[in-house]
């Protein structure tokens, strides 16, 4: 039992206290920790901003030789986002907005066809090669009607009456299975955080393990 | 209001101080229960088993921040002492955003303190943060050296002698991602579908179902998913006689069996209870029906 | 006028960045690289956006002494410790995260507990929601029920020791049964970004311009 | 050391294919036994001298040596350096780099484009023409939406609307700002209030234009409040914290749960769950679709949201992106389905002594692995 003696970990660990406050319930300690939170991660969002873009990106590049004179344009475009404070030049803002939204949309659309639908598509295509064994050939059914009946379950176009109705029936009853899935797994990922905390209060503060 | 009203009843609280109790108690005397490696641990693992001195780099790239350590940091840690262990030359990435590389410098401290006989330059690399995301990705598949520069201390890159041969993604034998967030999805789309180099994916358990998809259809080598693709991991390394230092992942697995079992539990009980207080209601809306 | 320039910026930045995926010659094949680059700049300056609205929020309750305006007064004094931390630490060393500087102190020993306890925080509302909101109430609802307690009985030591084939069981659940499904959500998802995305730039979808 | 002229060490190179130029691609074929390095080097035309050109990895066979000028031919010799020996592989004929004009290996990407982006904007023309003509199924939460906003009104309660992480170009903060249209005009004429927490500045001056008009068309105008829609943080786990700071103390009866969502989701529904409000969510992040399914009342599915969202609004741009994405789902099942019919077919020719079925399966496969390559 070696208590730890560093009042860093001591800081943590009366922090990490005062959050879990909230579980009993919303209480003093735990609005303190969540204002000293949001204080605290707005401030450090700040120094990476000005750590990360303004420095490496709009002062180095153009203040130091080899002078990069085209970031000109997104930084003058960066600045017309100021004009939003101002109730007469908020429409300034809509021309880096414009900018941001053509390149974000320009950069997903290939991309996404290509790993999400394309790749996809030719991976629930059904080769004589996934038939090697019994369980095998049921595995890629079961596969191949997942999928059907999902994409069926998304089908917006049609009354859900008999067939139709029935497919969608089979689609829901894959897509909760893999919702179940889903869910289990992510109950491990909550549990093993708790379980990081816990060694940490234990282990380095309280020094039992 | 019957037992069973009552029981549907229970205060939160209760529940909270179960998960907590069932969660310390293991961490301080643990059971030790056994590990059973999956087939995506061990593609991984065995892909880079086959690796050795002389094969290309492999480059882990830190992706989490604190909120995800417990399930990945364990992870990172194993990776790289498998590296060391074999020889195989290998570049910490400090990672795409800036939170991350105070992960990784954890990360590389803790586990080359076990490993004196091995060189900083020749035996293991650590390269900083740098700032564009997906152009950072790209680039490296154009050059490694000019898209870093330096190494995160500050030497330069053709420098460093393990470097040497390592122009870009054709040199390295492997990237993995050990990430808390999409970041995968990036290294698949810029670094494999363009340049074709293999990918590895070490994620939290909640990314796991998603990337499934892609390892399935071969995107993705191997994959590690949440604390138990850890310890199924470091049960690897054990049973190949490699050190492990301390086996975060495997005693946080104790914890994880009780806590499993009594959230099934909660679930049982949470709908026996709903059935049985429905079922009477039924039963004496009957009654009252008859009359 | 005020609205046709963005639509035409939109639209010339859009079609620049799709041709540059298609054409590797000189114009286009580094162009890609250079809008990432611009397009986090920008970015880095619509973070700035959103830090002002919210100290103006703070500062609106102070001023009134709306209940619990004190806490607002923490809120500032946590911005300005890491803010000043932050940028001292920048003039003193290169890179504010190097293990050395105080700012990555104060980053380790405070943010860190913080945040990851808030993460962890997830494990007690996961079991209570297990509990509580978790009803076989229909038939998908079980059938979730189900996968999910398949899924975490088979993915710990435990199950393994109650049953050899539950983990082999659980990943039967995970490969085939979850995967058609996650396959066909995950192809829909992106037949809708893909429309969206058209629309932006085509400008025919508007919204973010009003 | 022997000069050993391997017959069976040998070299090729030829211009990157796909790419911007000023890249050739060399590859060395079955490389000796106990090979330690291969050594490239590169003889510029005019030249007399070999010069060092970097090392070849041998676990690969092959790399691009990107510093090559277009134009110039360029002769490469690869050195195989065993323990004590070594072996040089040549090659006649010089090579030059060119940039390609085309990616010819993202070919089916561009068809799949140019179909799904045809499809869908002829869809867009005709609900301009006849938005009535076009059908979209009626989704069961549209109905839960008036329930819940009904009920929270009846109990004296306000509405909250929680509208997600993401900024303005996601396609699920699009579609909760239609929602939050519908849900803002139900409250107006309720005369009620819709407390709407906000996560990304520009996401909030659109949303406070959204609810301005939709109370305006109601036929209250003035019973709107500006500070209603507000900024809370830009943190994630800030956010959820503050949210659920307002779930306690406003005790809403109805919340809306519509965006996209990361991890925080559990924390929102969970305490929402616990004030006992009736919870209608939607979200296109898949990993937090399982929670909402769990926890709430009504969940719009991914997809569903878009589709609500074009329900509600029978705005022409979203009827014809819904029924693009449904006229391609149809597309992508049939060629699926086509796929396993020949596929089989194929697997029983070969089986019976006839390959050339396979053939064409195995090139049909190619092309779309090209698009996925």
């Amino acid at each position: 039992m070696s208590i730890s003696t560093s009042i860093w970990v001591w800081m943590a660990a009366l922090l990490t206290l005062m959050v879990y406050s909230f579980l009993y319930k919303d209480n003093p300690f735990y609005r303190l920790a969540e204002h000293i939170f949001m204080g605290l991660s707005l401030g450090y969002t700040l120094t990476i901003l000005w750590y990360n873009y303004i420095i490496p990106r709009v002062y180095e590049p153009l203040f130091l030789p080899p002078h990069q004179w085209s970031l000109i344009f997104p930084i003058l475009l960066g600045i017309m986002t100021f004009g939003i404070f101002s109730k007469k030049y908020s429409w300034l803002i809509k021309y880096p907005l414009a900018f941001y939204v053509g390149g974000y949309a320009g950069l997903r659309i290939p991309l996404l066809l290509q790993s999400w639908i394309i790749r996809q598509v030719e991976a629930s295509f059904l080769t004589p090669d996934k038939f090697t064994s019994l369980m095998s050939s049921i595995n890629a059914i079961l596969i191949f009607a997942g999928l059907f009946a999902t994409l069926i379950y998304f089908y917006f176009s049609k009354k859900r009456e008999h067939g139709f109705g029935a497919a969608a029936q089979v689609g829901i009853v894959f897509i909760m299975v893999a919702f179940g899935a889903a869910f289990g797994y992510t109950v491990m990922a909550r549990i093993s955080l708790l379980i990081g905390r816990m060694q940490f209060l234990i282990h380095d503060w309280l020094g039992i393990m | 209001m019957g037992f069973w009203q009552r029981f549907l009843q229970l205060d939160r609280k209760w529940i909270f101080l179960g998960i907590a109790i069932v969660v310390i108690i293991p961490l301080i005397k643990p059971i030790g229960l056994p590990i059973k490696p999956t087939k995506p641990v061990i593609d991984l693992f065995t892909y880079i088993d086959t690796l050795g001195p002389e094969s290309g780099p492999v480059m882990v790239v830190t992706g989490f921040d604190p909120s995800t350590m417990p399930e990945l940091m364990p992870m990172e840690q194993a990776l790289l002492r498998h590296c060391l262990t074999k020889g195989i030359p290998v570049i910490s990435f400090g990672g795409l955003y800036p939170a991350y590389i105070g992960m990784a410098k954890m990360a590389i401290d803790e586990v080359s303190a076990d490993f004196p006989d091995k060189k900083y330059g020749e035996d293991y690399v650590f390269l900083g943060f740098i700032p564009g995301v997906s152009a950072v990705i790209l680039s490296i598949g154009i050059d490694i050296a000019t898209t870093f520069g330096n190494d995160y201390y500050g030497t330069p890159i053709d420098s460093l002698p393990m470097l040497r041969g390592v122009k870009n993604y054709s040199d390295i034998s492997l990237v993995v991602d050990v990430s808390g967030t999409s970041t995968p999805e990036y290294w698949l789309m810029y670094a494999q579908e363009r340049y074709g180099v293999n990918i590895g994916v070490a994620c939290t358990a909640v990314s796991a179902p998603a990337y499934y998809a892609f390892l399935q259809s071969g995107q993705f080598v191997g994959m590690m998913g949440g604390m138990k693709g850890a310890a199924e991991y470091e049960e690897l390394m054990a049973r190949k006689g490699y050190p492990t230092g301390r086996r975060n992942a495997t005693i946080g697995m104790d914890s994880q069996s009780l806590a499993h079992l009594l959230i099934i539990l909660l679930i049982i009980l949470g709908n026996a209870g709903y059935f049985i207080v429905r079922r009477g209601e039924r039963r004496r809306g009957i009654i009252r029906r008859k009359r | 006028m005020k609205k046709r320039v963005p639509l035409v910026i939109t639209f010339v930045t859009g079609f620049i960045v799709i041709i540059s995926f298609f054409i590797p010659h000189r114009p286009f094949g580094p162009l890609e690289t250079d809008t990432l680059i611009w397009y986090s700049i920008i970015l880095g300056f619509t973070l700035l956006i959103g830090v002002d609205s919210l100290v103006r929020l703070h500062v609106r309750q102070m001023r009134r002494r709306k209940e619990g305006w004190w806490y607002s007064i923490v809120f500032f004094t946590g911005f300005f410790y890491c803010l000043v931390i932050g940028i001292i630490s920048i003039m003193r060393t290169p890179n504010p995260f190097q293990p050395g500087t105080i700012f990555f102190y104060g980053y380790k020993t405070i943010l860190i507990p913080l945040q990851s306890t808030m993460f962890a925080l997830l494990a007690f509302f996961v079991a209570s929601a297990s509990y509580r909101a978790f009803r076989a109430r229909t038939l998908e609802a079980t059938l979730l029920l189900i996968a999910a307690v398949i899924v975490m009985i088979g993915r710990v030591p435990a199950g393994y020791k109650l049953w050899t084939r539950l983990p082999g069981i659980a990943n039967w659940v995970f490969n085939v049964l979850q995967m058609g499904a996650m396959r066909g959500i995950m192809i829909g998802v992106a037949l809708g970004a893909v429309a969206m995305s058209l629309r932006l730039i085509l400008g025919i979808e508007r919204t973010y311009l009003s | 050391m022997i000069l050993l002229l391997a017959l069976a060490f040998s070299i090729s190179a030829k211009d990157t294919p796909d790419d911007g130029g000023g890249s050739i691609t060399v590859n060395v074929y079955n490389i000796p036994e106990g090979t330690a390095r291969i050594e490239l080097s590169r003889l510029e035309k005019g030249d007399m001298l070999y010069k060092e050109a970097g090392l070849i990895p041998i676990f690969k066979g092959e790399c691009d040596d990107a510093s090559v000028v277009d134009g110039i031919g360029y002769l490469y010799r690869g050195k195989a350096i065993a323990k004590d020996t070594f072996y040089i592989a040549e090659m006649e004929g010089f090579v030059t780099s060119s940039p390609q004009w085309f990616n010819k290996s993202r070919i089916t990407v561009l068809i799949f484009l140019i179909l799904f982006g045809s499809v869908v904007l002829t869809y867009i023309q005709l609900a301009k023409k006849n938005p009535e003509g076009l059908f979209i199924r009626k989704l069961p939460a549209l109905d839960a939406i008036d329930e819940a906003v009904g009920r929270s009104t009846e109990m004296g309660k306000p509405v909250l609307f929680v509208p997600g992480l993401e900024g303005i170009t996601d396609a699920g903060t699009l579609a909760s700002l239609t929602i939050l249209e519908m849900v803002g005009k139900k409250v107006a004429e309720y005369g009620s209030r819709v407390i709407h927490p906000n996560f990304d500045p520009i996401v909030m001056t659109t949303a406070q234009e959204t609810l301005k008009t939709a109370f305006a068309e109601a036929g209250r105008p003035d019973a709107f409040n500006k500070d209603d829609v507000f900024y809370l943080t830009y943190e994630q786990f800030g956010f959820a914290a503050g949210v659920d700071g307002i779930m306690l103390r406003e005790r809403p009866g109805a919340i809306f749960l519509q965006g996209y969502f990361y991890a925080e989701s559990l924390i929102l529904a969970e305490t929402g769950y616990s004030i006992g409000a009736i919870q209608i969510a939607g979200t296109n992040a898949t990993t937090q679709l399982p929670f909402f399914v769990a926890a709430c009342d009504y969940v719009l599915l991914g997809e569903e949201m878009f589709a609500a969202s074009a329900y509600i609004s029978r705005e022409p741009r979203l009827l014809g992106s819904i029924k693009g994405s449904d006229l391609a789902k149809v597309v992508l099942l049939f060629m699926i389905g086509a796929g396993v019919i020949f596929g089989t077919i194929a697997g029983i020719a070969k089986q019976g002594g006839n390959p050339t079925y396979m053939q064409i399966f195995n090139k049909m496969l190619e092309f779309l692995a090209k698009g996925a390559k």
